[in-house]
């Protein structure tokens, strides 16, 4: 499957890049977020880690699909 | 109406009521988070807040919207700022207008509640020790060394 | 450091939050009461707000008070219109600052609550029809002609 | 017993006057609401009418003594 990833905030600095295109066998945003600690190993699945797919929010066992753009989003702080 | 914007300019809290009154409105009430000098214990010297434009604005349209049908208010909005900030800077600014002040009060407090926890908002610290870290991102292995 | 004023001039919020601004404190709520162009259905033009100083003083310093005590704010603060207004004057103005932004609702909230009630201030309304009258102060017997 | 009174807002209205130094038979500032409609038949005793002595709010049913000054407070409605 081929995906885009795009990282922010904590993720941007754990991985140093904005985004990547990643061809990897996951299903599921939970299942490329472990592929990506194998490469990163300083990403961290905090707790109130949230995950978007084409700009909407959805459930880590969301199925991705091939092109899909994944985004990781760290806890948020706004405010 | 109701409005929500992101911006890397300094918040002007009294042009942002002129843009809710209405003269027919009688109770405004906003809120507005200002930079702190300190967090968890550990001084602060300014801050950079990181926003995913394209969703925080899906989301606080969302907020914005509930808020109307939930509360009996005339409108809602809110600012949010975007890159560097200052001590005592104004990172996030609400407000609410209604015809009764309960209703605002409580619109303007579902609203900032609602957007501290939904919108894709990251806010970087750094400390007077010269550190800095993402708020609520503390690694748990850097919590607890041992 | 609260402060209670009544003012002849136009109140201006963005100073008045300047003076309750405080490194040390995040979230800071206020409140704005706008003079509306209705009140029970009838047109207003303007409204005119008579106080009695001593009393309204007396009274004020009490609530903020309270509002202190009660509330784990750092600082509230009040000021009223005194005199004439046009539509979409500010009539009254009341800011919370705290640590954490509930403490800061409750409290601002609180205090405008009270001096509704509490403080020597009446307000003449000025209709479209050209009549006029004190807010509160219907006579039963006007109210009721038969 | 010589008193001063003070009159606001639409007691102003009603009594056409500020102030006034009334002697009167009175003990308590109900009475002497009671003794000034007498003489201004559009005062009017509001549910939510107050009154203060010396600048104190008081009962109604307050003591009055030689001298007060007592100020009948119509309805208020700040904000």
């Amino acid at each position: 499957m081929q995906l885009t990833v795009r990282y922010f905030a904590i993720y941007r600095d754990a991985t140093g890049i904005d985004q990547e295109q990643v061809e990897a066998p996951v299903a599921t945003p939970a299942e490329l977020f472990e592929n990506r600690l194998a490469t990163y190993p300083g990403l961290e699945r905090f707790e109130a880690a949230r995950v978007a797919v084409n700009d909407e929010m959805v459930p880590w066992e969301h199925p991705l699909k091939d092109g899909d753009q994944v985004l990781f989003f760290p806890p948020v702080a706004g405010g | 109406m109701s409005f929500f914007r992101v911006s890397r300019e300094p918040l002007a809290p009294a042009k942002l009521a002129q843009e809710l009154a209405h003269p027919a409105c009688g109770g405004y009430v906003s809120f507005e988070g200002w930079v702190r000098n300190h967090q968890d214990g550990r001084g602060v010297t300014r801050l950079a807040y990181e926003v995913y434009h394209p969703l925080a604005m899906t989301e606080a349209d969302a907020v914005l919207r509930e808020a109307l049908e939930r509360f009996d208010v005339v409108d809602v909005a809110a600012v949010h700022a975007e890159g560097p900030l200052e001590i005592g800077g104004l990172a996030v600014w609400v407000g609410a207008v209604a015809h009764h002040r309960a209703e605002a009060f409580d619109a303007c407090r579902y609203v900032i509640d609602e957007i501290k926890v939904r919108l894709p908002i990251w806010k970087k610290e750094f400390y007077s020790d010269g550190d800095s870290g993402w708020v609520n991102c503390e690694s748990s292995a850097e919590r607890d060394p041992a």
